[in-house]
Order: structure tokens, then sequence, then C-alpha cells
């Protein structure tokens, strides 16, 4: 196994596990650490697009090309994936802060359901609830024992 | 036609300036968005004037493609362009709403929206596409309540997992070809994209776009957010941003993946799109959601749409998307004061009769009644979906259907509501002047469409025609022939 | 056929048919007094009754639609008549077949379910209510009987039925050809006449003879009239359906008189059936006995 | 059977003679309505009483009325013969006014039993009419206790024949004689009584109006009237 | 401009008019004359009604590639005759007293006439359309208007007119596929592509064709198994509303049917197509579909104590026999199907006008209160009789004719058991209507409605010119087989032949003037008779034979709740309601889904969705 596959393998599982923090955890701190490490595989993925083994740094010293060299271009991208990752990470530790400022957990399904609660205080409705019917056509009056 | 450059850059440049401006003079400051607003649109159309039927690519800095950056300039990127510009300034927070945040995040939309229109590149594609997650982030929470910091969060996160996910995407796609210029990779893409490899990395950039495009099944941000964020947010996010990433996802179909898995993909999502969305919509209760579910189940049948290849899909697609972000917007606004339940707008029209009149009028557009542009629209899909033949485009037609009948159902129970007698605890409120007005603005526009039917669905199959034509695309930009470089 | 011929006979056939009428309702009475060991009444009995009725001082009228109501009840049979074709006469019978008759009918029941409703008593309704659903009951079977003679004969032509019939002597009379069918009609012909175990919507004793509670002096007249009517056109249809017609007056009687005979003896041997059971009995054997002939009519 | 047509009627002295008309033919008519009346007799048999026990036999095989023309008949429309068959308690005799001016004229009635001769064996009730015709003109009493079918049939036939002769005009009398039976009728169920008929108009209507006709009880009467319902015609046909 | 074109504006210079100055107190007279001109420019048009004249529009639209085009033939003249004179008689009826009294009770006159206009407009376009596509915008501009004229009156109306949109919405939709469908086959929206690839088509295709067509119209038409809505939309409409639609709105069905499935498709094919593992054919199913829509509709009928219900149930019913009538494709039959389109459209405007000026002077209609009004209102008994006999079918009225001409082709075409349906539907209906005259203008007079008078001349008078009408062609019906004629000839069918009384029939024909001049006599006969003895002395209401008993005016013995309780004892238990259970069980299901949807929205783990679609996407995509 060369350290091309190696790596790959290791980008690859560093999404792995920020998807399983991701999807698994119901912590919320979590989940964006999860964002992060899933972030920084997919950064490691693009860079080793770039990557030729054996090869060396992009760097024409004196008009030399080196024989073999990485590709650049996947380098510079990725600079911008990890300014851009970490302006989002930075963002999502803000609302985090925010969300447990007001609701005071970490916990996605409390939160769901608070939320869930908000919105509807907001809008004056009862939280749903799967025994209420809804009228088919509004003012519909209930038929009668041998109406039609 | 150089100057393009300034959509993207002229309402960045300025939302950075905006804190400065604003310690000099505050009426300057709220004025100078929608001026800059009101330039780019400006040059937007005088672009289009100029353009014609044409495409032109714009190398920035010099470069040349393929690793240059490029704009590339046909009438679909420049008329969402414009679209950005123009829907900006009409959702302007005016009257100072929000305050210089507002403000400079709407400017930063503008800008970033317009660039990823424009964009020729695949990763600027991306940088954009992460801009604008970004400043929609910072709109939704707009009101800075406890709900609408968590449903940002949530947004935030299935977001983040879907960037991530396409940068994944455009990694593979850089494996393949070593090259993420869109017209180059139009070249490459027949031999070097049509296998496996392709396919996943169409899959994550479908995925991971589709956020954005409220592309089912990772829209479940979409009724929370729409339901906590001020209804002009929802109407920028619900009738801009997701056209424009649906723009982006048209774009790779058409240049990259014209694979038929691609497209029973894409339509297997937006038959599921539109089923669960209508679906859900019929049970709501309150008016934001329901244009939220709504929404999803519309954005569905332009996935449909742009599952049929060739012309005929991307006319469809186009008519419906463009219908859509003429009339969501407009939905949205009338829900700014009628945002709670349903049942409290019952006797909403004796209040706002205008109101009421355009959300009628709007509803009958949605639903496709003849003779509304929606109607030609829908036709149009349906038309293309039945040539196709095949057993599951006629599943997506039957599906678009049945999501009409659901549509009708639940948006007149609303109107039905609307125009009962109110009831004696108090009529629900009316509507701000200037809601109302680009409301009637936009519906105007409709009605102006209704008339203008002929010469606006010639147009709109020109572009289709130019946007399927893969080497018009490839000529215009004329990237330097493939080079390996290693 | 002149115009003066047609006068007369549109003249004639009413009068014969009452005059026959009135014969039938005689014998009616007679067989009923006979079954239960009476003597019955006198030969001039029907007379004598609707001279009574017509000559009573007191005519009492609820109204005008009462009044129509009797002159619907036996203008609609006077009408009728002329669509009989008699030996000798067809009338009007090529004008309108089979199935206007048959709707010729309804305008009697109607006119008189107009007038009794005017009365406003309310045994008269329930009377018509108990008739309009007895019609329900019988027309069924009696228009799979109308639709397979219709069929079979390939006309509706009245005159041309008979003259079919006619054509083949006795065995190419309906009854021969279709003999399911003729029972079926039999049946029908009990409830279209009225007559027990049918005739719950008279039920005297329950509701004071139904329809005609407030009918009084030339109001029962007209329905004595009617009935009359009722007795011949009943007989004259089924002989023309089913027993080859009239050749002549010398046949054409006994047969007629013979049709009618036979719900009379029926009649008296049965109490009432109720109006659910009527209309359960017409639904169940006569109409699985005229489908089942129409079967047989119709490959 | 034969046995019974031969039964003997009863010879009563000869009707006044009618008076001439002019027209020989309507005479002629006149008769023969008449004996078709007299031939054609619809009977509503009120069974007050026990001698409603008498009118089946009456009827049925043994003596068979319809031979007669006799038929019985259910309402009082129809009818043209009223029998009343036995007491007459007061809240029967209610009904018996009621069916009777129901009735369409010409109409008989026939008083079967003592009681509703002079009350019979029950004239210490306090609840029983004792005189029918008191109440309303009787045409025919059949006396016994109970009047066997016999003397039933032949107070039939007594009754046809004064039909078919012309003297069978009770039923005038209660046009004529209103205030009397109406007098009657009030001491018996107060003042307040009223019937759904209007004899009066009836009386008008058949030119029978004579000074007896009204008195002091119509008067009451039209005191105390209720009107019965909206429709008019009651009162319009007393203007008249 | 052409004659079509005068049509035309003149229909929609009404809708503006009235939309304009709708709450003017005039404004319905000047609509009813705005009517008569429309009228008038039918009749310009005569030509149509007797031969193969042809009128196109001079609009037309080019679109996409397709020419949208209007034209009116023979077919369009005589379901626009209808529609015309029903706007023209239920605005005139709308017009004098009932408008006041309309406007007194809080509604907007202004809508109400806009939306008839509308209906009439836009009922005109949709029998002009010259082509699939503005077939479908003249049929969606009839549904949106009817919702719009059913739901203006109340809250009540508005849910039953919801219940009617969504029934709307959903045929038009297989209305749509159905074109849709036509249109990747032929490449064309045309009549003619249509007709041209009919025989190219496999019986499949045609099948799946004709159950999207025939479901979308059948649906306008309330067909069985789509039938629920119609009857109370229609009854809580406003009285000349309701006699508007009941006359015609439900014909557009009947009309597009004719179109498409007999014209362009052909009853040739029709009968070539059978239904698998059974001996039925395309046409045996429209039949059978039409019978079972003259029964089930009738009989719920019979239930109803609604005046209004009672009538819109039998309109659902009556569809039965037109349709029945058209699809024996003969030249009997069809005429009869046809002349029934007339006759039901007079006769049923009628009564829905006699109701209203019930309930206009009463103010119900409930017939379990009402009752004894031909004192009152003999102008508007007339009016109900005349129609009850013409809704019955019985001579001398129109309506006789054309179920005469039903029943004759079915005995000569030889389908028995579709003849019993027929009779069945008959008889039912001669029940509920005597039900509904007997209840409402027969009987007891009740105390409150002593003072009720006849309802004003504007009125009364067109509902007796409805009634002359009715009368009428029921003496002269050839004056309407002359129109059918032309329509069968320009529509493919066998023509009849025919004459001023009636049908020539080789075996069997009818002369209604024959016939109506024998009723006559005979009733002349009758009267004649009553007339010669003595004069009859009028009684009231209370000297009235009730077993000995006193009858006072307080008391109710009308006899009018559970009219026919024998009959319905034994029949009462067939009504399974399955229909109904049928259309709440979709509902339930609908919400279920939508509940589960919800759900799907509502998850807690907002990534897992995009997980699991990236693998099974991912996995699919590997797999292929």
């Amino acid at each position: 196994m060369d350290m091309g596959t190696l790596m790959f393998a290791g980008a690859l599982g560093l999404m792995l596990i920020g998807t399983a923090a991701l999807v698994l955890s119901g912590h919320l701190m979590r989940m964006v650490f999860g964002l992060a490490l899933l972030e920084s595989g997919a950064s490691l993925l693009l860079v080793l697009t770039g990557y030729r083994s054996g090869a060396s740094a992009p760097i024409i010293l004196d008009g030399v090309v080196p024989a073999s060299m990485v590709d650049p271009v996947p380098q510079a991208l990725v600079l911008t994936a990890i300014v851009i990752a970490l302006g989002v990470q930075a963002l999502a530790l803000g609302l985090v802060l925010r969300v447990h400022r007001a609701y005071g957990t970490f916990e996605m399904r409390e939160i769901r359901r608070r939320m869930e609660r908000d919105i509807c205080d907001q809008a004056g409705l009862e939280l749903p609830s799967s025994n209420e019917v809804p009228e088919p056509y509004p003012g519909s009056p209930k038929p009668q024992q041998g109406e039609y | 036609m150089n100057n393009l450059i300034l959509l993207v850059v002229l309402p960045l440049i300025t939302a950075f300036l905006l804190p400065v401006i604003d310690r000099f003079s505050t009426l300057a400051a709220r004025w100078s968005g929608p001026l800059v607003l009101l330039i780019t649109t400006f040059i937007g159309a005088s672009a289009w004037l100029q353009l014609g039927t044409g495409a032109v690519s714009l190398e920035l800095g010099g470069f040349r493609p393929p690793l240059g950056i490029v704009l590339y300039v046909d009438q679909l990127a420049l008329l969402f362009a414009i679209a950005v510009s123009f829907g900006t300034l009409l959702l302007w927070p005016y009257g100072n709403r929000g305050g210089l945040r507002q403000q400079t995040l709407t400017l930063l939309l503008a800008g970033s929206g317009s660039g990823l229109a424009l964009s020729g590149d695949l990763f600027n594609i991306y940088v954009f596409y992460e801009l604008v997650a970004v400043v929609s982030y910072g709109l939704a929470v707009s009101l800075r309540t406890p709900a609408a910091f968590a449903a940002a969060i949530r947004y935030l996160i299935i977001s983040g997992f879907g960037a991530a996910l396409s940068l994944a995407g455009i990694a593979l796609i850089y494996d393949a070809t070593g090259t993420l210029n869109l017209a180059q990779l139009a070249q490459l893409a027949p031999e070097k994209l049509n296998d496996l490899q392709g396919l996943s990395a169409f899959v994550l950039l479908l995925i991971g776009i589709g956020v954005k495009a409220e592309l089912f099944p990772v829209n479940t941000w979409v009724p929370e957010i729409y339901a906590t964020a001020p209804k002009r947010v929802s109407a920028l996010l619900a009738g801009l941003v997701s056209k424009l990433a649906v723009v982006v996802i048209l774009r790779l179909l058409v240049l990259i993946f014209p694979q038929p898995e691609a497209h029973t993909l894409l339509l297997v999502l937006g038959i599921l799109g539109v089923l669960t969305g209508e679906l859900a919509a019929w049970r709501a209760r309150d008016l934001p959601r329901v244009l939220a579910y709504s929404s999803i189940g519309q954005l569905g049948i332009v996935f449909i749409a742009f599952s049929v290849p060739g012309e005929a899909g991307v006319f469809a697609g186009l008519a419906m998307a463009l219908h859509h972000l003429l009339i969501k917007p407009a939905l949205f606004l009338l829900a700014e004061r009628w945002d709670g339940s349903l049942a409290g707008l019952t006797g909403a029209a004796k209040a706002s009769p205008l109101g009421a009149a355009l959300f009628v009028l709007f509803s009958l557009s949605l639903l496709g009644i003849p003779p509304l542009p929606g109607f030609w629209a829908k036709l149009l899909v349906l038309t293309s979906l039945a040539q196709m033949g095949a057993a599951l485009y006629y599943t997506g037609a039957v599906v678009i259907m049945l999501g009409m009948v659901l549509e009708a159902n639940y948006l007149f129970r609303i109107i039905a509501r609307m125009y009962q007698k109110a009831p004696s605890t108090g009529t629900p409120p009316g509507h701000g002047r200037l809601d109302l007005a680009i409301s009637s603005m936009l519906g105007a526009g409709l009605i102006a469409a209704v008339f203008l039917l002929a010469p606006l669905a010639d147009r709109l199959q020109g572009i289709a025609a130019q946007t399927v034509d893969v080497n018009q695309y490839i000529e215009a930009v004329n990237p330097v022939p493939t080079r390996n470089p290693i | 056929m002149s115009w003066q011929e047609l006068l007369l006979e549109l003249t004639l056939m009413p009068l014969l048919a009452f005059v026959i009428g009135l014969a039938m309702v005689l014998m009616m009475r007679r067989i009923a007094a006979q079954i239960q060991r009476r003597v019955g009444p006198p030969l001039l009995q029907p007379i004598y009754d609707i001279v009574k009725l017509y000559s009573k001082q007191t005519q009492i009228s609820h109204g005008f639609i009462h009044e129509l109501g009797i002159m619907m009840a036996v203008g609609g049979y006077i009408a009728a008549e002329a669509l009989l074709p008699v030996p000798g006469m067809d009338g009007l019978a090529d004008k309108g077949g089979l199935i206007t008759l048959i709707y010729f009918l309804m305008v009697p029941t109607l006119g008189m379910a107009l007038g009794v409703g005017q009365c406003a008593n309310p045994n008269g309704s329930i009377g018509i209510s108990r008739a309009l659903t007895a019609m329900l009951a019988y027309d069924i079977p009696f228009v799979i009987v109308v639709f397979g003679v219709a069929f079979h004969y390939q006309t509706t032509n009245l005159a041309e039925i008979a003259a079919i019939q006619q054509a083949h002597g006795v065995s190419g009379w309906g009854m021969m050809e279709m003999p399911l069918l003729a029972l079926a009609a039999l049946f029908a012909l009990q409830g279209m006449m009225g007559k027990q175990p049918f005739e719950v919507y008279i039920a005297p004793a329950e509701i004071a003879t139904g329809p005609m509670v407030e009918m009084s002096g030339k109001f029962m007249g007209g329905l004595f009239v009617m009935q009359s009517f009722q007795y011949y056109t009943a007989g004259v249809l089924y002989t023309i359906l089913f027993l080859g017609g009239g050749e002549n007056w010398l046949t054409f009687l006994p047969k007629i008189f013979a049709v009618v005979a036979i719900p009379m003896t029926i009649a008296m041997l049965f109490p009432r059936f109720r109006t659910e059971d009527l209309v359960r009995l017409m639904w169940k054997w006569p109409v699985m006995a005229g489908l089942l002939g129409l079967a047989f009519v119709m490959n | 059977m034969k046995d019974i047509k031969k039964i003997e009627i009863i010879q009563r002295p000869p009707p006044p003679e009618p008076a001439r008309r002019t027209n020989p033919l309507a005479r002629v008519f006149d008769e023969l309505v008449r004996f078709c009346q007299s031939r054609s007799m619809f009977m509503l048999h009120y069974c007050t009483g026990c001698g409603a026990i008498e009118l089946p036999p009456a009827m049925t095989s043994r003596f068979d009325m319809e031979r007669l023309g006799i038929q019985p008949m259910v309402t009082p429309r129809q009818a043209d013969i009223l029998l009343v068959t036995g007491y007459v308690s007061v809240k029967t005799l209610k009904r018996i006014i009621l069916t009777y001016e129901q009735m369409p004229s010409p109409k008989y009635v026939i008083g079967i039993c003592s009681c509703t001769v002079n009350g019979g064996m029950y004239w210490q009730s306090y609840a029983t009419a004792k005189v029918l015709k008191d109440y309303i003109p009787v045409d025919v009493y059949i006396a016994g206790c109970m009047p066997r079918p016999e003397a039933v049939i032949s107070g039939l036939r007594a009754l046809m024949e004064d039909i078919r002769t012309g003297r069978g005009d009770a039923w005038k009398k209660y046009y004529q004689n209103y205030d009397f039976y109406l007098g009657n009728q009030q001491r018996l169920f107060g003042e307040k009584w009223q019937t759904p008929t209007d004899v009066i108009a009836e009386a008008h209507h058949y030119g029978m109006m004579t000074d007896q006709t009204l008195g002091e009880h119509t008067d009451l009467l039209e005191q105390n009237e209720v009107p019965l319902d909206a429709l008019r015609t009651r009162l319009k046909a007393r203007t008249e | 401009m052409t004659p079509l074109d005068h049509l035309l504006l003149l229909s929609a210079l009404t809708a503006v008019f009235t939309l304009a100055a709708g709450n003017i107190r005039s404004a319905g007279w000047i609509a009813t004359l705005l009517y008569a001109a429309q009228g008038l420019a039918l009749v310009k048009m005569w030509g149509m009604g007797y031969g193969p004249e042809v009128a196109d529009s001079s609009i037309s639209f080019q679109l996409l590639g397709q020419t949208m085009h209007w034209r009116f033939d023979s077919l369009s003249w005589f379901f626009a005759l209808i529609t015309v004179g029903a706007g023209f008689f239920s605005s005139w009826f709308a017009s004098g007293g009932w408008a006041d009294h309309y406007r007194a009770q809080g509604n907007s006159l202004r809508l109400f006439h806009s939306a008839l206009a509308l209906n009439v407009f836009s009922m005109l376009v949709l029998l002009a359309s010259g082509d699939l596509l503005s077939l479908f915008i003249g049929w969606e501009l009839v549904s949106w208007a009817s919702f719009l004229i059913m739901g203006l009156a109340s809250t009540r109306a508005m849910g039953y007119a919801m219940r009617y949109l969504t029934y709307a919405i959903a045929g038009a939709m297989a209305i749509l596929m159905g074109i849709v469908m036509v249109h990747a086959q032929t490449g064309s929206f045309e009549f003619a592509a249509l007709a041209a690839a009919v025989p190219g088509m496999s019986n499949g295709t045609l099948w799946l064709l004709l159950l999207l067509f025939g479901g979308g119209f059948g649906v306008k038409m309330a067909l069985v198994p789509v039938h629920l809505w119609q009857a109370k939309a229609y009854a809580e409409t406003p009285g000349p509303g309701a006699a508007f639609l009941g006359a015609i709105s439900s014909r557009m069905g009947l009309f597009a049917l004719i179109l498409v499935i007999i014209q362009l498709v052909g009853i040739g094919r029709l009968v070539g197509m059978s239904i698998p593992y059974t001996f039925l054919d395309a046409r045996d199913l429209l039949a059978w579909v039409a019978v079972f829509t003259m029964i089930f509709p009738t009989y719920i009928a019979l239930r109803q104590h609604d005046a209004r219900r009672l009538l819109a149930w039998h309109g659902v019913g009556q569809t039965g026999y037109m349709l029945l009538g058209v699809v024996i494709m003969d030249d009997l039959g069809s005429a009869g199907g046809l002349m029934h389109v007339f006759n039901y459209a007079t006769y049923q405007a009628m009564l829905f006008m006699s109701v209203s000026a019930i309930m206009y002077r009463t103010g119900t209609a409930d017939l379990n209160q009402l009752g004894g009004l031909v004192t009152r209102m003999p102008l508007t008994f007339i009016a109900m009789l005349v129609g009850i006999i013409g809704l019955a079918g019985l001579p001398p009225m129109n309506g006789f004719v054309s179920k005469w001409l039903i029943y004759r082709s079915l005995v000569a075409e030889g389908m028995p058991l579709l003849f019993v349906g027929a009779v069945i539907g008959t008889l039912g209906t001669i029940l509920s209507v005597y039900k509904l005259i007997h209840n409402s203008f027969l009987g007891q007079l009740r105390l409150e409605h002593a003072k009720v008078e006849e309802a004003p001349w504007s009125m009364t008078l067109p509902m007796l010119s409805l009634a002359a009408i009715v009368f009428l062609t029921g003496y002269f019906p050839g004056v309407v087989l002359d129109w059918i004629s032309a329509l069968q000839a320009s529509v493919g069918l066998p023509v009849l032949a025919h004459h001023l009384g009636g049908v020539h029939f080789a075996q069997g024909g009818l002369d209604m003037i024959w016939i109506n001049s024998l009723l006559i006599a005979g009733i002349a006969i009758g009267a004649l008779i009553f007339y010669s003895t003595g004069r009859s002395q009028r009684v009231h209401q209370l000297d009235n034979y009730a077993g000995g008993h006193f009858l006072s005016a307080d008391v109710r013995y009308q006899y009018s709740d559970n009219f026919y309780p024998g009959l319905l004892h034994l029949i009462g238990p067939w009504y399974r309601k399955s229909f109904r259970w049928a259309e709440s069980a979709l509902v339930s299901l609908t919400d279920a889904l939508s509940l589960a949807m919800q759900g799907l929205y509502r998850q807690v783990q907002p990534s897992i969705y995009l997980l699991i679609t990236v693998v099974i996407a991912l996995s699919w995509v590997n797999i292929r």
C-alpha cells in the first residue's frame, strides 16, 4: 500500500468519522465537530487528487521544472476551501452558543421540540397531533344520519 | 460587456464598505445598497440587450482558461444574474428593517448570487455557493429568535454536510479530468467522466447543491427556516437562492453529466419532492409552512422537467423555475402579515382586498390555470414528459397532476377562508404598503406575461436552445486545449 | 282512412271501453260474491253507483287541483283507449305505440295523485305514497315484459303486434312463444289493477281507502269511471301482447274478460301484503321469470 | 237464500205528491236518479255500541247486503247512510256529528238499537246522549236490543223505499232547523262547540236557508268561533 | 369580424358590464337584454342549426408552434343556444324582486351577475374550441367560473364548492393528461390530428385515452363514481345560479365527450374495444356508467328533504339519460340523448326557479316545512307542475319525447338490461318529483304561510315562458329535432328522420301532435263530464276526514317526512354510502400520508436523509 492510497483511505476515514458524528450523535457540539472533520476529510480528498507518488512540490526554481511534481491547483483550491470551512465553523459555533443560551441544551431532539413549540406558539397553533383531523373543505358540515 | 464583473464585485465591495459609509452618513448607507443594486440591474439589462443570443466568456485577471477564472455569460446566466440584482432590489430591507446587518447581508447575497450564476468554473461555483450559504444563515436568523437560531443551526449542519460532499465530488472530478473549468470539463466529460467515478461525483454534487435547491430529501430545513425567518428572507431564499442552485445543477447536467442515470436520479428525486412537498402542505396549518412545502413541490416539478434530456426539458424547467421565481416571493410577501394559523385568516379579504386578490391570482397561476403563465409552463413540462414515453416519466407526469389536485385543495381552502365573513373576535391584519406594492408589481408582471406569452416563449426557447448547446459553450470559452499538467 | 272514420273510431273506442269496463266491474263483483258464497250485486249495479255518485247534491271540493286530478284521471284513460287497437278499429295505434301507452297510463295516476295531494288529508297522502311504491314494484317486471314483446316482434306498434300473432294462429300467440313473460305480466297485472293481495294502498280500515278518502260525489264517480277503464285497458293490453289480440269481437271479448277474471279470482283468495313485502315479491319472482323469459326471447 | 228476497216491506202511507215539474223529462230523470240512489247506498257504520255485531251477518253470505246495492264504506265522504249502532256516549256523539256533517247530501241516518231511540238500558247513564234525533235528523230507527240482521235489512229496505219515493229527506231538516240541532249540541257540549264543517254556508249553497236555520245558537256559535285556519273559504261562502 | 366574434364579444361585454355596474338597480335587466343580444347573435348563425355550416372566429393564437383557434359548428351552436337561453332566463329571474331580496340579505349582486356572465362567456369559449388546447382552456375557465358562482353565497356553499373544485381539478388533470398523450402521439393539438391518428392507435392506448378523457369529462357530468360533488354544490348556489348551472353547466362534459370520444374516436372504434375477460366493450362500459348514473342519484334524491338538493340530485341522474342516449349512437338514441339536453335544461331551470320562488316567499326549501302553497302561489305551482311532468318524462311535455326516443332505440338495439335500468331511474324520478310537489304545494297550508303571496312577475314570467317552451317543444318536437339532425350530421352520427310532430320509424313511430291532441281532448272530455253535473263546493282544509278527529290549524298533519316508508324500509339498507365512504377514505388516506410526510420533514436528525440518499444513490449508480 503506497502512501497515496493510505492517505486516500485516511481522507475517506475522516469523512466517515465526521459523518458518523453528524448522523449518530444527537449532541450539537459533536455535530459541529463532526462537520469540521467531514470538511477536513473533503479538503484532504481534494488535495490528494493532485498528489503524485514520488513527485516534488510544484515549485519552479529558476525556471527549472521538476520532472514530476504534484498538481498545484488543488492546493490552491483547498486553501480557499479551508478558509471557507473555517468561517462556516465559526458561524456554526456562534449559532450553537445562541441556541444553548436560549434553550439551555445541546440535545438536538430537545432543541427540535422547543423550536417547533416556539413556531407554533408564534402562529397561535397547538402542537401538531395526529388526533386532529383537518376538514377537507372549510365549513364542511358533518353529514347527518340519512343524509347522502 | 466587460463591466459585467461589476455585477459580482460592486455589491460585495459595497457590502464591506457599508459599515464605513454608515459612520459618515446613515442616509447614504441606507440608500447606497439600492443604488448599487439599481446600477447592477442596469448593467445587467444593458448587457442583455447587447448580448442578443450570443455568449461570451470573461476572463478575469488576464489568465486564460482553464487556469484563469472565467465568467461565462450567456442568456441563461445573465438572466439569473439580472434576476438576482433585481430581486434583491425588490426585496431590499427598505425602511431600515433589520438595520445595517440586513443590508450588508442582502448586498452580499446579490454579489455572491450573481457570481454563482455567472461562474464558469466549478470551484468558483463552490466558493460562491458557500458564500451564498453563509449569507443565508445570516439572513435566516435576522429575527434573532431562539427558534430562528435553532432552525439556522439545523440548516447549517445539513448545508455544511452537503457542501463537504460536493467538495468531495469536485475532488473526484478533478481527479478524473485534472480541470475544473466547465468548458473544458464539457470537452472531457464524454471520455473521462462517463464512468462510475463521474456518476458518483454527480451524485455528490447534486445532493450537495440540492440542499439549497430544496431537492428532496435534503430539504428538511425548508419548513423550519421559512417559518422562522422574516418573510422577505423566505422570499429571497425560496425565490432566488433556490433558483440559483437549480441553475448550477442544470449547468452540470447539461455540460458534464448527460448520462441517463443522472437524469433518472433527478427524476426520481423530483417525483419524491413533489409528492412529499404537496402532501405535507395539505396538512400544514400556517401560511408560511404551506408556502414552504408548496415551494418544495414546485421545485420538484422543476427537477422533473430537467430530467428530460434535451432542449424540451430545459425549456420546460426554465419556464417553471422562472414562474416560481416570480410567484413565490410575492406570496411570501403577502404572508408577511398573514403568518399566523390558517384559521386566523378568516375574513382576511375584507381587511386587505387587494392582497387577497393577488393571493388568488398567484394561487391560480401556481396551480397552472390557463391562460396564466403557470399553465403554459406546466403544459411544457407535461408534454416533454409525455414525449419521453417511458413509464417513469409518465409517473412523473401523474405525480405532478396529483400534486396539482392537492395544491388546488389546500390553496383554495385558504382562499375560501379569506373570503368568509370575518369573525367577531377581530379581523386579521391588512398588508404593509411596501409588501403590497411589490406583490402588485409582480402580479402585474404575471398578467403582462399572459399578453406577451408568445414572444416570451420564443425567447425562453432560445435560451433553452443556447443552454443545451454544449459546443457554443466550449467555443465561447475557448479554453486552451487540454494539457496534462504533469 | 278519412277523418270522419277516424273521428268515429275515436268516439267509439272510449265508449265501448266504458261499457265493457262496466261489465268487467260487475263481473269482478259477481266473482267476488260467488267466491264468498253471496249473491252479489244486480246487473246494473255499476251504473246505479255511478249515477248516484254523479247526482249527489254536495260535491265537496278541496280546490281546483282536486278537480283537475279527477279530470286527468278520467281524461287520461279516455285518451289512452284511442291507442289500444280493438277488432276493426286501430285508432291512433300507429301514432304512438306500446311505450307511449305505458306512459299514458301514468297520466291518470299522476292526476289522481295531484288531486289527492290537494285534499290535504294525511290518509290520502299515505295512500298515494303506497300506490306510487306499488307502481315502482310492478312496473319493473312489466317493463321487462314490454321490452321482451317489443323486441320479439320488432315493433312497438300494438296493431302490428296483434297482427303478427294472428298470422300464426294460436301457436303464434305471445303466450305460447313467451310463456314466462306472459306469467310475469300476469303478476304485474295483478298489481296494476290494485287487487288483493296488492291493495295495501287502499287499506280501508287503516287509512280509510287511502287516495279516495276525500273523494265524494262526482269525484268518486270519476274514479268509478276510471276503474272501469282501467280494467278494460289491462284486459285489452294483455290480450294484445299475449293472446293474439282480437281477430273479431266474438273472440276478443271472451279473451279480455278471461284476462280480467284471473286476477279477480286470485284476489279473493289472499290476504294483503305489506308495502315492503309487495315490493320484495314483485322484484323477486316476476322479475326472475321476466328476465328468464327475456333470455329466451333474446337469443 | 231466495227467502230473504221475500221479506215483506212495511207498508207506509203514500208519499205526498211532489210538486209537478213542467218538463216531463226532468221528472223522469229525477225518478231515475232517485231510483239509482235507492239502489246504491254506501253505508258508514259507526260502530258505537253492541249493535255493530249484527252488521257482519247482514253483510256477508247469509243476508248479503250487496244484492241490494248496499256496500260498506269507510269514509263519510263516500257514504250515503250513517249507521249508528247502539248507545251514543257524549264523546262519541261529537264524532258522529262531525262525521255526519262531512257526509255529502243527500245523506241518511239509521239509528240501530233502542239506545239510539231513547237511551235504552243506558237511560240513566250520565255519559250517554239519549235521543239521537235531537242532535242529528234520523231517517229510520231500528229498535231492538239488539235488532237481528233481518230487522236491519228490513230497516234498510224501508229507507230504500223512502228514498225511491222521495220521502227520505230528513237531511234537509238539518239545514232548515240548524239552530235547533245546534242548540241541543251546545247544551251537551258547551258553548265552545264547533265543527269544521260550515253548515250555514252549505245551507246557503243549497238554498235551504229558512228562518229556523239561524237563531240564538248560531249567533252564539259565531261569537265563540275560533278561526280554524287561515283559508278564508268559510267566511267567503257565508257572505255570498 | 365574423358572427362568432360578435357573439363572443357580446358575451365578454356582458361580463365586463356586470363587473363594472353589477350593483346598479337595473343591472339585471340590462344584463338580460345583453343575453338576448347574444341570443340574436346566435340566431345570426342560424345556418348551423339546420345545416353543416361552420363559423370560424378571427381570433387565433400562435404559441409554442401550436395554433389555437376557435370555431362554431352545429354541435357548438346547439349547446350555445341552450347556454345563452339558460343565461337569459336566469338573469331575467334574478332581475326584479329576487335581486332586491338577495341584496337585502347582504350579498353582492355584482358578484352574482358577473359570475353568471362569466359562466356564460366561459361556456361559449369552451363550445367554440377548435383544438384540444383551446378545449382545455375553455374547460378550465368553465370550471372556475362555476366554482365562483357556487361558492359566492355562503360559507356552507363555499364548502361544497371546494369539494367541487377538488373533483374538477382532478378531472381537468385527467383531461390534460389525455391531451398531453395525444400530443405525444401526434405532435399536435389539432382535432384532425387526433382523428387521423386514432386508426393507428393500439387498443391499449385508446383505452387509456378513453379513460382519461371520459373520466375527466365525467367529473363535470358527475357520472357515477365521481358524482358526489354535484348535488350539494348546485343546491347551495343562489336560486337563479342554480337554475343556470342545473340547466347547462354539467352538460359541458357531455359536449366535450361528444366532441372527443364520439366525433374523433368514433363508435366503430369504441365497439371494437372489448373489456378483457368479459363480453362487454367500451360502449357498454359507457352505457352502464350512464345507467348507474341514472339509478343511484335518483334514489338518493328520493331521500332528500331539501327541495334544492332533491332537484340537484335529479340533475345528476338525468345526465345518465343523455349519456345513455348518446352512446347508443344510433339515430333514435343519440337524438334522444341530445334532445334530453335541451329538454332537461328547460324544465330543470324552471324547477329551480320555482323552488327559489318558494324560498323567496317562505324563506325555506325544506320539504318538511312547506305545504299547501298552491292556493297562494298558483303560477309558481303551474311552473313546477309542468316541470315535474317534464322531469318524470310523461306526456305531453318535452321530456317524454326524449325519453321515448331513448327507450325506443334501446328496444331496437336489443339492450334489455339498460332499458330496465333506465325505467328504474324514471320510476324513481316519478316518486321523488311527486314528493317534491306534494310536500311543497299540496297538502296542508301552514299557518305561518297563510299570508304568502304569489312571486312577483319578474320571477313568474320567466318560469311561465319556460313552461310554455316545455309544452310547445313537447307538442312540436320537430323544432328541436331539426337542430339535432343537423348536429348528428356534423358529428358523424346517423341522422334521425323526423317531422314536426315526432319521428318516422318503421317499427312504431311517434307523433306528438296526435298524442298531445289526444291527451288534451281526453282531458277536455273528462272536464266536460266533470262539470256537467252539480256545482262543487269548496271547503277549507280542516274540513277533512281524519277518522272522526277534529283537526286544528295549529297541529301539523301534513304527511311529509319519510314519504315512502314502505319502500325505504325495504331498500333503505341498500344505501350503503359506499361512494361517500370511498371519498372519505381517500381523504383519510391523503391525511395519513400528509401526516407521514410532515413527520418526514420533522425529522430530528437533519443529516440522516442526506446520508441515506447519498448511500443509496451511490450504490445505485455503482450497481448499474
